[in-house]
């Protein structure tokens, strides 16, 4: 019953290969969630209030509370979002770090664009970025 | 017999939960979004359903990094709204309806889908913010929910084929409880976004509303959509329409449009939304 | 390219963890059930396999009732022994293959399989008493250890061809690995026990030899034996046989039988013991 | 590939309805789960050593922290596993309880049935209880 239309298994190998095609996207693979796993571990502590007192009290000596890499730990003080996903963060993880900031989750997605916070708005209301140029690096379609 | 008696597809930005709580979804920004479910608060109302399958994923809320469950369907008693950084949202606390859930759950772990059974664990947007949509403000949400949750998060995540298989299974287990009881599913997530990355911002009308179009009808094509063909046109959190297939795949041979609404944007995201029920 | 040159079958009896920890595993109670492990710890001296996916369920250990994942794979780098409620068994950390375990992982769900994914877990009896059994008592594992934890507790557990299939589906996914590994898996559970009300202290030496018959040679007959024969035949926690059936559909379409013991009792258990080459 | 052989799905209720014909035993079913659940999460409490502290300094008390039914605190007093089964207990779950006692697996199961621990040893080191009789009450086989 499982099983009604078919299917062939497509190797995991062309599968993940195929992700890395895509312009400007992290795709969230296990590589990244492996790389990231304490990143995204110390952003979701910052769900509780009582971390988010503490985290606010001294950024620094909480984040060394967490085996981070000191690229890990560099990018988050920065907000530096890019860099945290090549560090293999994951974008609702990192998300709990802004939303502790007080910044809208569009603000936040347009720093890790090439546009400030209002211009990235005003593509959004201008019916957001095409995907035309933007699905595929090799194909340039 | 329960029956599923409709399908609800719908996006669950978080912004959208905003400006319920902050009474901001009349003003010139959420109006013309809120105003395509108006028709769908009117439609629920008469329906009066008992129950909803809500077929959500949660962003990093109930589960951490550390369990990562491809679907887990939740058999407690009720849940309550997760804080997702900057508290919980000020709406009721979701009941749940154990009795159907754990039928459902038995079911499919006996049709073979590996589910997960989760008892307690608070829901987040994911969640809410479709019940809001589809409620308004009550005091009390007016129906039982049976959250499934769904991991469109790290990947892989599952196939679009699956997921619908998904579905159709759980047509069988809710057609097998004996109770009378109304119930609908719910498939949320999506449309288009992108929100990581200088890609950012991606949205495609055209994609989605062909995505729409799909599963309107008799077409199995939807189930067939690879992942890498969602995140190149839909950006990379669109792979949450994958939730979508389940509640299709929950309705059967063929559906009817009982009500459309598409909008451009919200915050990162497009907006769809669609009302489909069963042709017998 | 990685293989699975090997497959394992065995009780887990906590009682025979003891009886290693306390140095009792050659008095007159524990002398012949360990004498049907000695061929074993010389074969696997010999034959040094880098990984073994280990199947085997978690007895209320790492899971609370709050959570029951029907498939849980370990993707993980290490796990430490659970406290059972007498303190952890004095034995190493169990260490994970994190990349072999995500690959398996990854492959089973595009495969159509519901995993879990879990990076931090405790492992109990059920998968250190195995590992005691054919190693001994090292400062080190000599192996490094992807742990699988089926549900066989909470029902309905998962069928006998699910089971099989999911063994198929793990041929698969370690054939696809590019490095050489030896790799072997391990099944662990049962055999005949019952642990619980009046009908405890059930075995059943006839249906047992019946169920590892079936295990050699090209037979598919196990994958079909619903789970009330293991129940009525075997006793309540017979049932963990199923867990067998993984190990079984990963050596692909026949076997050969290196090795086999079975001794009657230990604590209220049957043991049971098999060690199978899949022949190509 | 799921479905190499043929399956026909089964329905839940003739599935359940198949284990109750079983003597002496009760399956573990969802039905069991729900309504132990809260005592199967005493007993896993059980498995940190601070717990277990408490638990043995007053037992009645530390019952009491927990929404059990009084029934079920009354079977987990009189250490009776058979009713504790009865009101949604597992063994597995259970078994903390006797761990922490200090009793062994097969001394507790002895007490789920009508012999002393002496005789229930002997049994299973002649063989174990015979199937034979105890697969199915109906069929009486
Ligand atoms: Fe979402
Ligand atoms: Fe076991």
């Amino acid at each position: 019953m499982t099983d009604q239309n078919d299917r062939s298994v497509q190797d995991i190998h062309e599968y993940l290969a195929e992700f890395e095609d895509i312009p400007g996207t992290r795709v969230y693979t296990a590589s990244r969630a492996r790389k990231g796993y304490h990143l995204n571990q110390f952003a979701m502590s910052l769900m509780k209030p009582e971390n988010r007192e503490r985290w606010k009290a001294g950024e620094r000596a909480y984040l060394d509370e967490w085996p981070l890499t000191e690229d890990q730990k560099l990018a988050v003080l920065a907000r530096d979002y890019n860099r945290m996903l090549d560090l293999g963060g994951n974008i609702y993880f990192l998300s709990k770090i802004f939303s502790t900031d007080g910044i809208p989750f569009a603000e936040a997605c347009s720093t890790m664009t090439d546009m400030t916070f209002p211009e990235y708005r005003q593509m959004m209301l201008d019916g957001g970025r095409s995907p035309v140029g933007n699905r595929s690096i090799k194909g340039g379609f | 017999m329960a029956r599923i008696t409709a399908g609800v597809g719908s996006s669950h930005v978080p912004l959208l939960g905003v400006a319920v709580d902050q009474g901001k979804s009349r003003d010139d920004y959420f109006g013309p979004i809120f105003a395509g479910y108006d028709w769908t608060r009117a439609w629920e109302a008469e329906q009066k359903p008992d129950v909803i399958v809500l077929v959500y994923n949660d962003h990093a809320s109930a589960f951490d990094a550390n369990i990562i469950p491809t679907f887990a369907i939740g058999c407690g008693e009720r849940y309550k709204p997760a804080d997702e950084g900057w508290g919980p949202r000020p709406v009721p606390d979701v009941e749940g309806h154990a009795d159907l859930a754990w039928h459902i759950a038995q079911s499919l772990i006996l049709d073979d889908f590996d589910m997960t059974i989760i008892n307690e664990m608070d829901v987040d947007h994911g969640l809410t913010v479709p019940l809001s949509m589809m409620f308004g403000q009550p005091d009390r949400w007016p129906v039982k929910v049976i959250p499934l949750a769904v991991n469109v998060v790290t990947y892989p995540v599952p196939s679009g084929n699956r997921c619908w298989a998904l579905g159709e299974a759980i047509k069988r287990a809710v057609e097998s409880f004996p109770e009378d009881l109304n119930v609908q599913i719910w498939g949320t997530g999506g449309m288009s976004h992108q929100l990581q990355g200088p890609r950012a911002g991606l949205l495609n009308r055209e994609w989605d509303n062909m995505f729409m179009d799909l599963l309107v009808g008799d077409s199995q094509e939807a189930r067939a959509i690879p992942h890498i063909e969602y995140l190149r046109e839909t950006g990379s959190e669109g792979i949450e329409m994958v939730m979508w297939l389940i509640m299709r795949g929950a309705l059967g041979r063929e559906t009817r449009c009982l009500h459309r609404h598409y909008h451009i944007p919200c915050s990162n995201t497009a907006i769809g939304h669609l009302v489909l029920e069963p042709v017998e």
